[in-house]
């Protein structure tokens, strides 16, 4: 176990007092440091959002890129480096909004890497709008009516398309949280993890009350290797939440199957001293 | 000897597969091929042909008219007919109907069937019949049919189905050309689309991802071809935007990547391409253009994309942008790309069109071997290591993510010299600065223009891009003719190289562009003040031919 | 029922000989001649590919846009005029890869509009690369050692977002599609219609014989209002595979819910002679 | 007169309700207000500021210096004490350690908690003891507070909150201005956000589809706000994507429509820019500019769109951009812009920024009753209608879907007068001059930019877009001293009107703009030849201020 402080920077987080996100960041550099990851070896990509901001807030390398954008930018560094840890970190309207199409064809992909939503069922950053986890009925100054839609069910949609790792955690129990982080980390292939966050500013509806008195642990008896009943647990949302691994199986990881990466990762295959006559022959 | 044979059919018919072949054919008996696709938008069907250039003399453009045509359907005779100067060659058993002096009817379909048990094989019977009328050299074409097919029974077959052709087209020459196998040059034969994607493998790309778009697809074709000999990684996105983010990612992480793309796959990239301006990650994007707006005309030809690629992206931030003017240009030009992108960190641009391509084009010789990969990668950055440092040059050092003991980190958002995003306006304005002085130092690398033909001539046509072997073509006949004029062609086109256009100022200007803005001349006019009122512009999805730009030139001078 | 001719024009499609389409444009007209629909009064909207040039042969309103966006810009009409009967109609790769967010979202909004699919499990118009639906292991120019992503099932993603109705076809069956095509527009909701269509040039994996040996008609003692068994239907994809209505429910429809729409369609709002004073007010 | 009020503190302290409630004092007691926001990317905490500037003569920018400071923290004092000429309001009971002759501490907090048992009611404190420091009419003040809570309970209790800080202030005055109400003028205060937003509903647009961004967001809150009032729907896209691919759809069946955005954004929108130009639908884009690249400084402001807006999309097609001078330009562009785009059948852009979407600014009126709404649709189409006839003017016959006996039909693809997807290169050849044509014909309709200040000067400013209120006042500054100047402001950019540009071709031209790269500069000399080679360029994130400008301008002059 890494000292928690290798993961300390100088950063202030920009985030509202009293914010879901402070408890997730500090769970993240204790899942970090349980799980002995130096912080030059892990990649930390995000989007644009208040959760986007967390990889700033310790130390790892990080590519902060646009709203949306980010498993993709972590898909292409993960095939260029292999041997890195790569984490995407984002918000709910980045990851399930913006991002949707990225969110379910990388399921498809399997990539080994990680994708923790900070969900506060809310845009924070752009100042409270309604997010596709929003739950129906709930007002913002754009959706004035109320939000019409019901809410993106991440859960089952990465069930549906077989995602190889599922769970959801609750910012408001960090012991939870930190031992989804490490599975999540430790599973081989695209782990999601859904974290309910509240956000203290914009989302009155679901209030750290409103989680608390809901989330409910699975247990041992729950076995996430069941497809059909792991779906019908992601249908759960109401007056019981359940968190932990719902869902989860062993298929192959990308990477692993490309035969291009037998010989190490692709940042590292050579580019010089390369005979090309076999090439040339083409063109004759 | 300048011969001009067009094979016509529908899509499906396999008018590539003669025109590829006899190509090759031509180009081993030592002569000059130039090869120009017209098709539609369609996988069986419609109309489709090819024009195959053939020369002693080297040709870099397909041209009007035709000596030789070979009809696989009735559609093609009633188009090009009148076109054609020579003969037509043709199925007499499927075509009946038809009369007139240049018709050279063949049972093209019988004798395939009786060679090869298989239709297909008029391919075959074809090109005999070409190397017959020709009176080319048959072994040449006979090893061709031999490479061609894997299983070789079937080639014997299709050698007994050229034969069979060949005999007919020789014993019917009436054609004044010849094609007298000449010392062989060992030169190559390369479409557009290989040359920019043998140049990003010899520039050291190794990931490259796309969304498939006609003519970009052809570079990922390439890639993907060779991907296993190379090991590159060749991922088909689920769009554009995964396509141009995946590569920044893969960038950022070491590996030279690209994508591959058209003008419409591009528009989605846009934010991304604003996205690797300010976090100042290298990479490389292929844009065949072809005519727009929108899904436009989807297997045809337009330059219609300049202004839109120099000026694309929200903010400001510099770009090296190349317009290759020929297949040979297109190979150096990638690694250049490639470099440039590195040197500068920042995103390179190569532009291309469907003409360029689609085309394949003689070359005498690739250099493989003297080329130089610049990486610019800090491989050992000491220990207070910032990816953004403020430097002289604006140029941050690069290191990669998993080095030891630093971290690499960088931000859409503004941020400060480590990479945090930051509010501070100071800051700002110097990240401002550093990004932009790039752009300042880039201009040192881009390359002048061709200046070509009468360099004292009052007139100086311009062009940019995939034209350069047609206007050069037709500068020569206009100075065969005793017409002055002389050439300005830009593949370099961002920044744009204005010595050469300063010291020419005083000139008067046509800018001949396959578009319908003039959009080189805006360009131009943008960066030098030069007004260049004439134009000779081409847009309806089809290349400038030489004799069409010579025609228009007299109409105006 | 309208004389079938109302709906025939002097365009000639672009297509193979033998393609799977032919079947489905015809199934189309009778489809919409069973039902009386007017040519004047439904549109289509269609992205680019083989699919998508589909509505170009009939008689219909079209708005033929962007690969990949035709379910938005019906989606618009829709809001504008729901009057009009709006169906898109497009490929696998146009939906379900570039368009992939507009199909998850458009499902949760739930508009009353109809969506085909042509799912030849191959992107047709640019000469066969994989597209989101090919089989696994499938040889391309792109996929040189065979594709190594599962599947995108459309029908498992429609059913986790509580899709309004969601039905699989076969172009090799015009009487069960022209069926299939009746009960998706009669139904209020947005209706996914997923129709198995041979690609007789590029796909030589899913042939015509390949999907006849396989599909199989659900019956009438299957029930497609039940989310859970619609949830196991949809994971049948291999030796079998099920055809018709795999699932549907009575989601209540997003125009509906709209206070706007009350008075009328939008396009016919008045715009003219309208009192602002009480707008002006907010400003002093 | 001329009050120049600061309001500072941490995002989510109540800035913005000071000075809201501030600006609506001063407006209804007949001055002039201009009042500016600088504001962080983030929720809580930072520091944010405003500035409330009171005149009575008209005021259109903010500008350099502080003459009275509310400083809701120790951070504001430190960051703005040496800007403050006149004093500081504090909270002396929350902020101990001060010291120097410009402080005013008051005990806002307790007083709030006394009044009204809540902290919050601090701004309602702070506001009267503004206006008891500037001898203000406090029964206007006790009026707004009124308004401002829904809760006549909670109102009257900020109305005690008021009063007692309206004694502290009026019992301390000593500043030498005082705000005596003047005579009413029934005068606006309004924002560029709901100015764009007010004009669009005006001009009958009634869809919205957007993805929040920052400033575009504004719009959208507005027509989000009114659209019960009005039936409109607006609609949160998924995606950038969607919006303007929904925008696209509801006008082709006939809404007027818009999307709202930033430049990231738009860049998500080029490919969809493009489809408007080909398929000729009407459509209207409002662009809040920020500084880039990518996400750049979101909340800040910037010029750097101009090029990009100019020239994006794939193909060649016309369009329109406006960039209003000021919130009042923006609603009467706004209804141009939707005019236009019906006319024409193309794109309209409002680009705006950060600065003129979030300031607000006094106006005399607003004219909504003679707007005219030219939607140009054919009801009674004939039975041969075909939605892209080849015209004279090159505008088509628009007709909606659903209209009995007719069929509208278009396509992304190039396409025949009916509608259909062709490859017939003659049609695309008259297609592209038919599209082009109404670009022309536009020319026509853009307004030359306003010609202000000494004529005949030697020297010219040009500037565009939201700069106009600083480079007026800058102007004025500098004649009034007796230095000769004129300033050329565009407020329509594209195409860019030309007219009085050439009338001044020799003059020294200085381009004044709000970006690193003087975009309007190239632009300029892109269309006319003149190089204006002299910029004064902000790049910070901030606007100019006319001080600023004043002394810049001497530095070069
Ligand atoms: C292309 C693009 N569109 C819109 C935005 C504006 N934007 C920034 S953050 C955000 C939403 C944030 O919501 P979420 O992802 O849930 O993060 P949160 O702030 O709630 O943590 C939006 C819409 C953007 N930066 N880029
Ligand atoms: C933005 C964009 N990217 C790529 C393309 C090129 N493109 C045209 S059709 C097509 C795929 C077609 O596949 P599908 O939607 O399955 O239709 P099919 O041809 O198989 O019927 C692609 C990639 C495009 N037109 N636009
Ligand atoms: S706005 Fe909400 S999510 Fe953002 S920092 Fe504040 S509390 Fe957290
Ligand atoms: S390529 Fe395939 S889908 Fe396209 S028309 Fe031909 S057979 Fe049909
Ligand atoms: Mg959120
Ligand atoms: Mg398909």
């Amino acid at each position: 176990m890494l000292d928690i402080e290798v993961y300390n920077n100088n950063q202030i987080p920009a985030w509202c007092p009293g914010c879901g996100n402070f408890s997730i960041l500090r769970c993240m550099k204790q899942a970090l440091s349980e799980l002995d990851i130096s912080p030059d070896r892990l990649l930390m990509v995000s989007g644009i959002g208040q959760a986007a901001k967390a990889p700033h807030y310790f130390r790892c390398n990080l590519f902060n890129g646009l709203h949306g954008r980010d498993i993709s930018v972590g898909a292409g560094a993960k095939i260029a480096n292999h041997e890195l840890l790569v984490i995407s970190e984002s918000g709910d309207g980045n990851t399930y909004g913006e991002g949707g199409n990225h969110f379910i064809h990388n399921i498809r992909r399997n990539i080994n890497m990680k994708v923790f939503i900070h969900n506060n069922q809310i845009y924070g950053l752009t100042k409270g709008q309604a997010s596709p986890t929003s739950d129906t009925g709930m007002k913002t100054k754009v959706q004035v009516d109320g939000v019409i839609n019901p809410p993106f069910n991440p859960i089952a949609v990465a069930i549906a398309l077989n995602a190889s790792f599922v769970a959801r955690s609750f910012s408001g129990d960090p012991e939870h949280l930190v031992s989804m982080m490490k599975s999540a980390i430790t599973h081989k292939g695209f782990a999601i993890l859904d974290i309910l966050q509240p956000c203290v500013t914009f989302n009155r509806l679901n209030t750290f009350q409103w989680y608390r008195q809901r989330v409910y642990k699975l247990d041992d008896s729950y076995d996430p290797t069941d497809r059909k009943l792991a779906f019908e647990k992601a249908l759960e949302w109401g007056d019981k939440i359940p968190i932990g691994v719902i869902y989860k199986n062993n298929r192959p990881v990308y990477e692993e199957q490309l035969q291009q990466l037998k010989d190490g990762p692709l940042y590292k295959q050579p580019v010089t001293g390369i005979d090309y006559s076999d090439v040339l022959k083409e063109f004759i | 000897m300048d011969i001009k044979i067009v094979i016509g059919g529908e899509a499906g018919q396999g008018i590539q597969t003669i025109s590829n072949i006899m190509s090759k054919f031509f180009l081993r008996s030592g002569y000059y091929v130039f090869t120009e696709q017209s098709y539609q938008s369609r996988i069986r069907g419609g109309h489709n042909f090819t024009q195959v250039r053939v020369s002693s003399e080297p040709v870099s453009s397909p041209d009007d008219g035709i000596d030789i045509l070979v009809a696989l359907n009735r559609e093609t005779v009633d188009i090009h007919s009148s076109e054609t100067g020579g003969i037509i060659i043709y199925d007499n058993e499927l075509i009946k109907d038809l009369s007139g002096d240049k018709l050279f009817g063949v049972p093209l379909q019988k004798i395939a069937i009786e060679k090869t048990q298989n239709k297909l094989a008029v391919n075959s019977v074809a090109c005999g019949v070409l190397a017959g009328l020709l009176d080319g050299d048959i072994s040449i074409l006979e090893r061709l049919m031999r490479e061609q097919f894997k299983d070789p029974d079937i080639g014997e077959k299709n050698v007994l189905a050229v034969r069979s052709g060949y005999e007919i087209g020789k014993s019917n020459r009436t054609l004044p050309f010849k094609i007298t196998p000449l010392s062989q040059k060992g030169r190559l034969l390369i479409d557009g689309g290989s040359a920019v994607g043998f140049g990003a493998i010899v520039a050291g790309c190794r990931f490259l991802s796309a969304y498939p778009m006609t003519p970009g697809t052809a570079v990922m074709n390439f890639l993907a071809g060779h991907s296993k000999r190379f090991n590159i990684v060749v991922e088909q996105a689920e769009d554009e935007i995964a396509a141009i983010n995946m590569v920044l990612g893969a960038s950022f992480a070491g590996v030279r990547s690209m994508v591959t793309t058209s003008g419409g796959g591009f528009a989605l990239m846009v934010e991304g391409l604003s996205l690797a301006g300010m976090t100042e990650t290298p990479c490389v994007i292929h844009i065949g253009q072809r005519p727009g707006p929108a899904t436009g005309l989807p297997t045809r030809t337009e330059q219609g994309e300049l202004l839109f690629v120099i000026n694309a992206g929200h903010g400001e931030f510099p770009r090296y942008i190349t317009a290759p003017r020929d297949a040979e240009d297109a190979f150096y030009k990638t690694i250049k790309a490639f470099n440039l992108a590195d040197k500068y960190q920042i995103p390179s641009i190569i532009l291309t069109d469907q003409f360029l391509i689609d085309s394949m084009t003689t070359i005498d010789s690739l250099d493989v071997k003297d080329i130089k990969i610049e990486r610019h990668i800090v491989t050992e950055p000491d220990n207070n290591y910032a990816r953004h440092l403020l430097t002289s040059s604006g140029i941050s050092p690069r290191a990669l993510p998993g080095t030891e003991g630093i971290l690499v980190i960088t931000d859409s958002d503004e941020h400060d010299e480590e990479g945090h995003i930051t509010e501070d306006l100071e800051i700002r304005k110097n990240m401002v600065e550093k990004r932009l002085k790039r752009g300042e130092y880039l201009k040192e690398d881009v390359e002048e223009p061709v200046f070509f033909g009468d360099k004292d001539s009052s007139i100086v046509l311009t062009g940019w891009g995939s034209t350069y072997g047609i206007l050069k073509e037709a500068v020569n006949r206009l100075t065969k003719e005793g017409i002055s004029v002389s050439l300005l062609h830009f593949s370099d086109v961002y920044p744009l190289p204005d010595k050469t256009l300063n010291s020419l100022r005083d000139k008067r200007f046509i800018s001949v562009e396959n578009n319908a803005t003039g959009q080189l001349a805006q360009l131009i006019r943008r960066e030098t003040g030069i007004n260049i009122t004439e134009k000779i512009l081409k847009y309806n999805g089809r290349p400038f031919t030489p004799s069409e730009i010579v025609r228009r030139f007299k109409e105006i001078c």
